[in-house]
Protein backbone atom coordinates (compact mmCIF):
# COMPACT_ATOMS: atom_id res chain seq x y z
CA UNK A 1 0.00 0.00 0.00
CA UNK A 2 1.28 3.48 -1.12
CA UNK A 3 0.11 6.91 -0.78
CA UNK A 4 0.10 8.64 -3.66
CA UNK A 5 0.52 12.59 -3.78
CA UNK A 6 -0.65 14.87 -7.32
CA UNK A 7 0.67 18.50 -7.16
CA UNK A 8 -0.75 21.32 -9.31
CA UNK A 9 -1.98 20.22 -13.36
CA UNK A 10 -1.68 16.95 -12.54
CA UNK A 11 -3.67 16.93 -9.15
CA UNK A 12 -6.24 19.33 -11.39
CA UNK A 13 -6.08 16.72 -14.20
CA UNK A 14 -6.97 13.43 -11.91
CA UNK A 15 -9.34 14.74 -9.82
CA UNK A 16 -7.50 14.15 -6.52
CA UNK A 17 -4.69 15.69 -4.40
CA UNK A 18 -3.74 12.04 -2.60
CA UNK A 19 -5.04 8.47 -2.83
CA UNK A 20 -3.66 5.07 -1.10
CA UNK A 21 -3.17 2.36 -3.80
CA UNK A 22 -2.56 -1.39 -3.21
CA UNK A 23 0.27 -1.80 -5.68
CA UNK A 24 2.93 -4.81 -6.18
CA UNK A 25 4.75 -2.22 -8.96
CA UNK A 26 8.23 -2.68 -8.75
CA UNK A 27 9.25 0.64 -9.81
CA UNK A 28 8.06 3.80 -10.71
CA UNK A 29 7.37 3.57 -14.21
CA UNK A 30 5.40 0.02 -13.43
CA UNK A 31 3.57 1.96 -10.79
CA UNK A 32 2.72 5.00 -13.64
CA UNK A 33 1.64 1.87 -15.90
CA UNK A 34 -0.84 0.90 -13.57
CA UNK A 35 -2.22 4.03 -13.44
CA UNK A 36 -2.36 4.70 -16.70
CA UNK A 37 -4.31 1.74 -17.17
CA UNK A 38 -6.99 3.00 -14.73
CA UNK A 39 -8.71 5.54 -16.59
CA UNK A 40 -8.93 7.95 -19.11
CA UNK A 41 -7.89 11.38 -16.73
CA UNK A 42 -5.08 9.12 -15.33
CA UNK A 43 -4.20 7.81 -19.29
CA UNK A 44 -3.68 12.05 -19.77
CA UNK A 45 -2.24 12.90 -16.89
CA UNK A 46 0.46 10.35 -17.43
CA UNK A 47 1.06 10.81 -21.45
CA UNK A 48 4.36 12.56 -21.25
CA UNK A 49 6.80 11.67 -18.50
CA UNK A 50 9.10 13.97 -19.58
CA UNK A 51 6.76 16.46 -18.08
CA UNK A 52 6.41 15.44 -14.90
CA UNK A 53 8.76 14.67 -11.64
CA UNK A 54 8.65 12.04 -9.12
CA UNK A 55 9.40 12.16 -5.52
CA UNK A 56 9.74 9.08 -3.40
CA UNK A 57 9.07 9.19 0.57
CA UNK A 58 9.78 13.50 -0.26
CA UNK A 59 13.07 13.05 -2.22
CA UNK A 60 13.35 13.35 -5.89
CA UNK A 61 13.77 10.69 -7.67
CA UNK A 62 14.03 8.67 -11.59
CA UNK A 63 11.20 6.86 -13.02
CA UNK A 64 13.14 4.19 -12.94
CA UNK A 65 13.49 4.15 -9.02
CA UNK A 66 12.55 0.90 -6.74
CA UNK A 67 9.29 1.23 -5.02
CA UNK A 68 10.49 -0.98 -2.04
CA UNK A 69 9.96 0.79 1.20
CA UNK A 70 8.67 3.41 0.07
CA UNK A 71 5.44 4.60 1.61
CA UNK A 72 4.65 7.94 0.11
CA UNK A 73 5.12 8.94 -4.02
CA UNK A 74 4.30 12.15 -5.43
CA UNK A 75 3.71 13.04 -8.85
CA UNK A 76 4.27 16.73 -10.35
CA UNK A 77 5.13 19.03 -13.07
CA UNK A 78 8.43 20.74 -12.97
CA UNK A 79 8.75 23.12 -10.26
CA UNK A 80 8.30 27.03 -10.27
CA UNK A 81 8.84 28.28 -6.70
CA UNK A 82 11.38 31.68 -6.55
CA UNK B 1 20.58 29.23 8.94
CA UNK B 2 16.75 30.04 8.94
CA UNK B 3 13.81 28.39 6.59
CA UNK B 4 10.32 29.95 6.50
CA UNK B 5 7.56 28.49 4.94
CA UNK B 6 3.94 30.12 5.45
CA UNK B 7 1.21 31.26 3.58
CA UNK B 8 1.42 35.13 5.48
CA UNK B 9 3.13 37.57 4.09
CA UNK B 10 6.39 38.94 5.77
CA UNK B 11 7.83 42.69 5.99
CA UNK B 12 10.92 42.13 3.68
CA UNK B 13 12.63 45.42 4.66
CA UNK B 14 12.57 44.39 8.47
CA UNK B 15 13.48 40.52 7.61
CA UNK B 16 16.59 42.29 5.49
CA UNK B 17 17.37 44.74 8.72
CA UNK B 18 17.60 41.56 11.13
CA UNK B 19 19.27 39.47 8.72
CA UNK B 20 21.97 42.33 8.07
CA UNK B 21 22.82 42.98 11.69
CA UNK B 22 24.58 40.58 14.68
CA UNK B 23 27.52 39.35 12.47
CA UNK B 24 30.26 40.75 13.38
CA UNK B 25 32.55 38.58 11.00
CA UNK B 26 29.97 38.60 7.76
CA UNK B 27 31.70 42.04 5.84
CA UNK B 28 28.78 41.18 3.05
CA UNK B 29 25.15 40.87 2.87
CA UNK B 30 23.12 40.00 -0.21
CA UNK B 31 19.45 39.67 0.00
CA UNK B 32 17.00 38.85 -3.29
CA UNK B 33 13.37 39.40 -3.43
CA UNK B 34 10.85 37.96 -5.80
CA UNK B 35 7.71 39.85 -6.36
CA UNK B 36 4.49 39.27 -8.02
CA UNK B 37 4.80 40.90 -11.39
CA UNK B 38 2.15 41.88 -13.84
CA UNK B 39 3.57 41.47 -17.45
CA UNK B 40 0.30 42.06 -18.84
CA UNK B 41 -1.61 44.05 -17.28
CA UNK B 42 -4.31 41.47 -16.72
CA UNK B 43 -2.95 39.35 -13.92
CA UNK B 44 -5.85 39.07 -11.11
CA UNK B 45 -3.43 37.30 -8.56
CA UNK B 46 -1.25 34.05 -8.21
CA UNK B 47 -1.65 30.87 -6.41
CA UNK B 48 1.38 28.97 -4.84
CA UNK B 49 0.41 24.87 -4.19
CA UNK B 50 3.67 23.66 -2.12
CA UNK B 51 4.44 19.91 -1.22
CA UNK B 52 4.21 20.75 2.89
CA UNK B 53 7.01 18.48 4.41
CA UNK B 54 9.04 18.26 1.29
CA UNK B 55 9.14 21.64 0.52
CA UNK B 56 10.97 21.73 4.32
CA UNK B 57 13.22 19.62 3.30
CA UNK B 58 13.90 20.57 -0.18
CA UNK B 59 15.12 24.06 1.23
CA UNK B 60 16.68 22.54 4.05
CA UNK B 61 18.87 20.87 1.91
CA UNK B 62 19.32 23.63 -0.28
CA UNK B 63 20.59 26.09 2.71
CA UNK B 64 23.06 23.11 4.00
CA UNK B 65 24.61 22.89 0.59
CA UNK B 66 25.07 26.19 -0.01
CA UNK B 67 26.06 26.90 3.64
CA UNK B 68 29.14 24.76 3.56
CA UNK B 69 30.01 25.17 -0.13
CA UNK B 70 30.65 29.08 0.66
CA UNK B 71 31.34 28.90 4.14
CA UNK B 72 28.15 31.08 5.04
CA UNK B 73 27.95 33.30 8.41
CA UNK B 74 24.13 33.28 7.77
CA UNK B 75 21.69 32.32 5.61
CA UNK B 76 17.73 33.35 5.35
CA UNK B 77 14.81 31.50 2.97
CA UNK B 78 11.26 32.54 3.16
CA UNK B 79 8.86 31.22 0.96
CA UNK B 80 5.06 32.40 0.62
CA UNK B 81 2.12 29.69 -0.71
CA UNK B 82 -1.33 30.29 -1.04
CA UNK B 83 -2.86 33.33 -2.26
CA UNK B 84 -1.08 36.60 -3.83
CA UNK B 85 -1.49 40.22 -5.31
CA UNK B 86 0.19 41.80 -7.97
CA UNK B 87 3.19 43.60 -6.40
CA UNK B 88 3.10 41.23 -3.24
CA UNK B 89 6.83 39.76 -2.48
CA UNK B 90 6.95 36.07 -3.06
CA UNK B 91 9.79 35.17 -1.33
CA UNK B 92 13.18 36.22 -0.13
CA UNK B 93 16.97 35.04 0.66
CA UNK B 94 19.52 36.40 2.35
CA UNK B 95 23.35 35.32 2.89
CA UNK B 96 26.06 36.27 4.67
CA UNK B 97 29.48 35.92 4.02
CA UNK B 98 32.91 37.79 4.52
CA UNK B 99 33.76 38.58 0.79
CA UNK B 100 31.03 39.72 -1.55
CA UNK B 101 31.83 37.05 -4.10
CA UNK B 102 30.67 34.53 -1.58
CA UNK B 103 27.86 36.01 -0.45
CA UNK B 104 26.42 36.73 -4.36
CA UNK B 105 27.23 33.53 -5.35
CA UNK B 106 25.22 31.50 -2.39
CA UNK B 107 22.68 33.88 -2.80
CA UNK B 108 22.48 33.18 -6.94
CA UNK B 109 22.93 29.33 -5.93
CA UNK B 110 19.82 29.39 -3.26
CA UNK B 111 17.98 30.76 -5.82
CA UNK B 112 18.71 28.53 -8.64
CA UNK B 113 18.14 25.45 -6.80
CA UNK B 114 15.09 26.48 -4.63
CA UNK B 115 13.52 27.79 -8.20
CA UNK B 116 13.87 24.21 -9.63
CA UNK B 117 14.05 21.75 -6.94
CA UNK B 118 12.06 22.80 -4.28
CA UNK B 119 8.13 22.05 -4.64
CA UNK B 120 6.33 25.15 -5.72
CA UNK B 121 3.42 25.66 -8.46
CA UNK B 122 2.46 28.85 -9.42
CA UNK B 123 -0.83 29.56 -10.99
CA UNK B 124 -1.50 32.79 -12.60
CA UNK B 125 -4.85 33.91 -12.47
CA UNK B 126 -6.22 36.11 -15.36
CA UNK B 127 -9.30 38.22 -16.36
CA UNK B 128 -9.68 35.41 -19.20
CA UNK B 129 -8.75 32.61 -17.29
CA UNK B 130 -6.16 30.51 -15.00
CA UNK B 131 -2.70 29.18 -15.62
CA UNK B 132 -0.37 27.04 -14.72
CA UNK B 133 3.48 28.87 -14.75
CA UNK B 134 5.66 26.97 -17.13
CA UNK B 135 9.01 26.13 -16.08
CA UNK B 136 11.84 27.28 -18.15
CA UNK B 137 14.57 25.56 -19.62
CA UNK B 138 16.92 28.04 -18.80
CA UNK B 139 16.05 27.60 -15.12
CA UNK B 140 17.14 24.16 -15.48
CA UNK B 141 20.24 24.81 -17.23
CA UNK B 142 21.37 27.06 -14.89
CA UNK B 143 21.87 24.63 -12.36
CA UNK B 144 25.09 23.46 -14.52
CA UNK B 145 27.01 26.76 -13.44
CA UNK B 146 27.69 24.99 -10.20
CA UNK B 147 28.56 21.31 -11.10
CA UNK B 148 31.19 22.73 -13.33
CA UNK B 149 32.73 24.50 -10.68
CA UNK C 1 17.88 55.99 -9.67
CA UNK C 2 19.45 57.27 -6.31
CA UNK C 3 22.84 57.83 -5.34
CA UNK C 4 23.57 59.19 -1.96
CA UNK C 5 26.94 60.04 -0.25
CA UNK C 6 27.38 60.57 3.18
CA UNK C 7 28.70 60.42 6.40
CA UNK C 8 25.38 59.92 8.77
CA UNK C 9 24.36 55.90 8.91
CA UNK C 10 21.78 54.74 7.19
CA UNK C 11 18.91 52.28 7.75
CA UNK C 12 19.67 49.32 5.46
CA UNK C 13 16.51 47.68 6.71
CA UNK C 14 13.75 50.39 5.80
CA UNK C 15 16.27 50.85 2.61
CA UNK C 16 15.47 47.96 1.25
CA UNK C 17 11.91 47.90 2.09
CA UNK C 18 11.44 51.58 0.61
CA UNK C 19 13.18 49.97 -2.75
CA UNK C 20 11.70 46.82 -2.85
CA UNK C 21 8.02 48.12 -3.33
CA UNK C 22 6.59 50.25 -5.84
CA UNK C 23 7.98 48.50 -9.14
CA UNK C 24 5.12 46.64 -10.70
CA UNK C 25 7.06 45.16 -13.34
CA UNK C 26 9.90 44.34 -11.43
CA UNK C 27 9.82 41.23 -10.08
CA UNK C 28 13.39 40.89 -8.91
CA UNK C 29 15.08 42.87 -6.41
CA UNK C 30 18.86 42.70 -5.33
CA UNK C 31 20.68 44.61 -2.09
CA UNK C 32 24.35 43.96 -1.17
CA UNK C 33 25.15 45.65 2.19
CA UNK C 34 29.12 46.22 3.03
CA UNK C 35 29.86 46.30 6.97
CA UNK C 36 32.62 47.49 8.97
CA UNK C 37 34.13 43.25 9.53
CA UNK C 38 36.93 42.81 12.10
CA UNK C 39 38.94 40.19 11.04
CA UNK C 40 41.53 40.45 13.64
CA UNK C 41 39.68 41.17 16.85
CA UNK C 42 41.74 44.21 16.99
CA UNK C 43 39.88 46.95 14.95
CA UNK C 44 38.79 49.53 16.57
CA UNK C 45 36.86 51.61 13.88
CA UNK C 46 37.10 52.76 10.09
CA UNK C 47 37.88 55.84 8.19
CA UNK C 48 36.43 56.11 4.98
CA UNK C 49 38.02 59.39 3.03
CA UNK C 50 36.34 60.16 -0.66
CA UNK C 51 36.42 62.92 -3.23
CA UNK C 52 33.53 65.06 -3.04
CA UNK C 53 32.39 65.79 -6.19
CA UNK C 54 34.18 63.22 -8.16
CA UNK C 55 32.77 60.45 -6.08
CA UNK C 56 28.60 61.36 -7.33
CA UNK C 57 30.28 61.41 -10.43
CA UNK C 58 31.99 58.26 -10.77
CA UNK C 59 28.92 56.62 -8.90
CA UNK C 60 26.37 58.46 -11.19
CA UNK C 61 28.36 56.94 -14.36
CA UNK C 62 28.85 53.46 -12.90
CA UNK C 63 24.46 53.29 -12.42
CA UNK C 64 23.91 54.49 -15.14
CA UNK C 65 25.94 52.03 -17.35
CA UNK C 66 24.16 49.53 -15.27
CA UNK C 67 20.93 50.66 -15.91
CA UNK C 68 21.03 50.55 -19.81
CA UNK C 69 22.91 47.26 -20.23
CA UNK C 70 20.13 45.58 -17.97
CA UNK C 71 17.30 47.69 -18.51
CA UNK C 72 16.79 47.67 -14.63
CA UNK C 73 13.29 49.43 -13.66
CA UNK C 74 14.82 51.46 -10.47
CA UNK C 75 18.65 51.68 -8.38
CA UNK C 76 20.12 52.58 -5.62
CA UNK C 77 23.93 53.45 -4.34
CA UNK C 78 24.23 54.76 -0.94
CA UNK C 79 28.03 54.84 0.44
CA UNK C 80 29.03 56.55 3.47
CA UNK C 81 32.35 58.28 4.49
CA UNK C 82 34.06 59.40 7.66
CA UNK C 83 34.16 57.13 11.08
CA UNK C 84 32.52 54.07 11.41
CA UNK C 85 32.98 51.16 14.11
CA UNK C 86 32.45 47.59 13.63
CA UNK C 87 29.60 46.57 12.48
CA UNK C 88 28.07 49.35 11.29
CA UNK C 89 26.76 49.42 7.49
CA UNK C 90 29.47 51.23 4.97
CA UNK C 91 27.36 51.16 1.89
CA UNK C 92 24.55 49.47 0.19
CA UNK C 93 23.68 49.07 -3.40
CA UNK C 94 20.42 47.64 -4.49
CA UNK C 95 18.63 47.00 -8.28
CA UNK C 96 15.33 46.08 -9.18
CA UNK C 97 14.76 44.10 -12.86
CA UNK C 98 11.91 41.54 -14.24
CA UNK C 99 13.88 38.64 -13.72
CA UNK C 100 16.47 37.77 -11.38
CA UNK C 101 19.48 37.03 -13.75
CA UNK C 102 19.36 40.89 -14.41
CA UNK C 103 18.98 42.09 -10.73
CA UNK C 104 22.07 39.56 -9.72
CA UNK C 105 24.44 40.92 -12.65
CA UNK C 106 23.59 44.50 -12.50
CA UNK C 107 24.07 44.38 -8.77
CA UNK C 108 27.61 42.45 -8.94
CA UNK C 109 28.58 45.22 -11.89
CA UNK C 110 27.76 48.01 -9.52
CA UNK C 111 30.09 46.68 -6.57
CA UNK C 112 32.64 45.69 -9.10
CA UNK C 113 33.15 49.16 -10.33
CA UNK C 114 32.22 51.03 -7.24
CA UNK C 115 35.02 48.78 -5.86
CA UNK C 116 38.00 50.09 -8.25
CA UNK C 117 36.44 52.94 -9.99
CA UNK C 118 34.68 55.36 -7.24
CA UNK C 119 37.08 57.52 -5.31
CA UNK C 120 36.96 56.28 -1.73
CA UNK C 121 39.78 54.75 0.45
CA UNK C 122 39.41 52.54 3.87
CA UNK C 123 41.88 53.69 6.71
CA UNK C 124 41.68 50.47 9.81
CA UNK C 125 42.39 52.12 13.30
CA UNK C 126 43.75 48.96 15.31
CA UNK C 127 44.77 49.02 19.05
CA UNK C 128 48.47 49.00 17.31
CA UNK C 129 48.30 51.28 14.92
CA UNK C 130 46.63 52.84 11.84
CA UNK C 131 46.92 51.28 8.39
CA UNK C 132 45.39 51.85 4.71
CA UNK C 133 43.52 49.36 3.51
CA UNK C 134 45.64 47.87 0.15
CA UNK C 135 43.41 47.39 -3.17
CA UNK C 136 43.40 43.76 -4.00
CA UNK C 137 44.67 42.28 -7.74
CA UNK C 138 41.52 40.65 -7.69
CA UNK C 139 39.27 43.48 -7.40
CA UNK C 140 40.64 44.81 -10.79
CA UNK C 141 40.45 41.28 -12.00
CA UNK C 142 37.01 41.23 -11.39
CA UNK C 143 36.05 43.65 -14.08
CA UNK C 144 37.32 42.29 -16.72
CA UNK C 145 33.63 40.00 -16.65
CA UNK C 146 31.94 42.68 -17.74
CA UNK C 147 33.93 43.69 -20.68
CA UNK C 148 34.30 39.72 -22.30
CA UNK C 149 30.49 40.10 -22.47
CA UNK D 1 47.66 77.40 -12.84
CA UNK D 2 46.09 73.98 -11.81
CA UNK D 3 44.59 73.07 -8.64
CA UNK D 4 46.36 69.76 -7.19
CA UNK D 5 44.64 67.58 -4.73
CA UNK D 6 45.79 64.75 -2.60
CA UNK D 7 44.03 61.76 -0.97
CA UNK D 8 44.85 59.06 1.27
CA UNK D 9 48.25 57.89 1.91
CA UNK D 10 49.43 60.56 -0.80
CA UNK D 11 48.19 62.93 1.11
CA UNK D 12 49.63 61.63 4.28
CA UNK D 13 53.46 61.51 2.28
CA UNK D 14 52.65 64.93 1.33
CA UNK D 15 51.39 66.60 3.85
CA UNK D 16 48.94 68.12 2.16
CA UNK D 17 45.02 68.01 0.96
CA UNK D 18 45.60 70.07 -2.06
CA UNK D 19 47.66 73.13 -3.68
CA UNK D 20 48.07 75.37 -6.18
CA UNK D 21 50.66 74.82 -8.82
CA UNK D 22 51.85 77.07 -11.45
CA UNK D 23 53.24 74.57 -14.45
CA UNK D 24 53.74 74.48 -18.22
CA UNK D 25 53.57 70.85 -17.78
CA UNK D 26 52.25 69.18 -21.17
CA UNK D 27 51.26 65.98 -19.68
CA UNK D 28 50.37 64.36 -15.96
CA UNK D 29 53.90 62.74 -16.51
CA UNK D 30 55.66 66.05 -16.65
CA UNK D 31 53.65 67.44 -14.03
CA UNK D 32 55.01 64.81 -11.79
CA UNK D 33 58.71 65.21 -12.72
CA UNK D 34 58.34 68.63 -11.91
CA UNK D 35 56.83 67.73 -8.28
CA UNK D 36 59.42 64.98 -7.94
CA UNK D 37 61.97 67.24 -8.51
CA UNK D 38 60.42 70.08 -5.37
CA UNK D 39 61.35 67.85 -2.22
CA UNK D 40 62.14 64.33 -0.96
CA UNK D 41 58.73 64.20 0.46
CA UNK D 42 57.25 64.31 -3.31
CA UNK D 43 59.63 62.17 -4.23
CA UNK D 44 58.71 59.55 -2.34
CA UNK D 45 54.45 59.77 -2.79
CA UNK D 46 55.33 59.57 -6.76
CA UNK D 47 58.10 57.16 -6.60
CA UNK D 48 56.09 54.05 -7.86
CA UNK D 49 53.42 55.59 -10.76
CA UNK D 50 51.80 51.81 -10.28
CA UNK D 51 50.61 52.37 -7.12
CA UNK D 52 49.25 55.58 -7.83
CA UNK D 53 46.11 56.95 -9.74
CA UNK D 54 45.04 60.26 -11.65
CA UNK D 55 42.07 61.62 -12.35
CA UNK D 56 41.85 64.84 -14.40
CA UNK D 57 38.79 67.46 -13.21
CA UNK D 58 37.31 64.30 -11.77
CA UNK D 59 37.78 61.64 -14.59
CA UNK D 60 39.84 58.85 -13.95
CA UNK D 61 42.84 59.26 -16.47
CA UNK D 62 46.54 57.95 -17.78
CA UNK D 63 49.83 58.98 -16.58
CA UNK D 64 50.39 60.52 -20.59
CA UNK D 65 47.06 62.24 -20.37
CA UNK D 66 47.42 65.81 -21.55
CA UNK D 67 46.95 68.63 -19.30
CA UNK D 68 45.82 70.85 -21.83
CA UNK D 69 42.40 72.70 -20.40
CA UNK D 70 42.53 70.87 -17.21
CA UNK D 71 41.86 73.03 -13.92
CA UNK D 72 42.12 70.29 -11.39
CA UNK D 73 44.51 67.56 -10.95
CA UNK D 74 44.23 64.56 -8.26
CA UNK D 75 46.97 61.95 -6.93
CA UNK D 76 45.77 59.13 -4.85
CA UNK D 77 46.27 55.26 -4.47
CA UNK D 78 43.80 52.56 -5.79
CA UNK D 79 40.65 52.67 -4.56
CA UNK D 80 39.24 50.87 -1.69
CA UNK D 81 35.43 51.14 -1.72
CA UNK D 82 32.39 49.46 -1.33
Amino acid sequence: MVEILYFAWVRERIGLPREQVETNAATVADLVEELRAREERYAAAFADLSALRVALDQDLADFDASLDGVREVAFFPPMTGG
Amino acid sequence: MDIRVQSAPFDFGAEAGAFATGHDNAGAVVTFAGIVRDDTGSLQRMVIEHYPGMTERALEKIAREATGRWDLKDCLIIHRHGDLAVGEMIMMVATAARHRKAAFEAAEYLMDFLKSRAPFWKKEITGSGTGWVASKDEDEAALGRWSKE
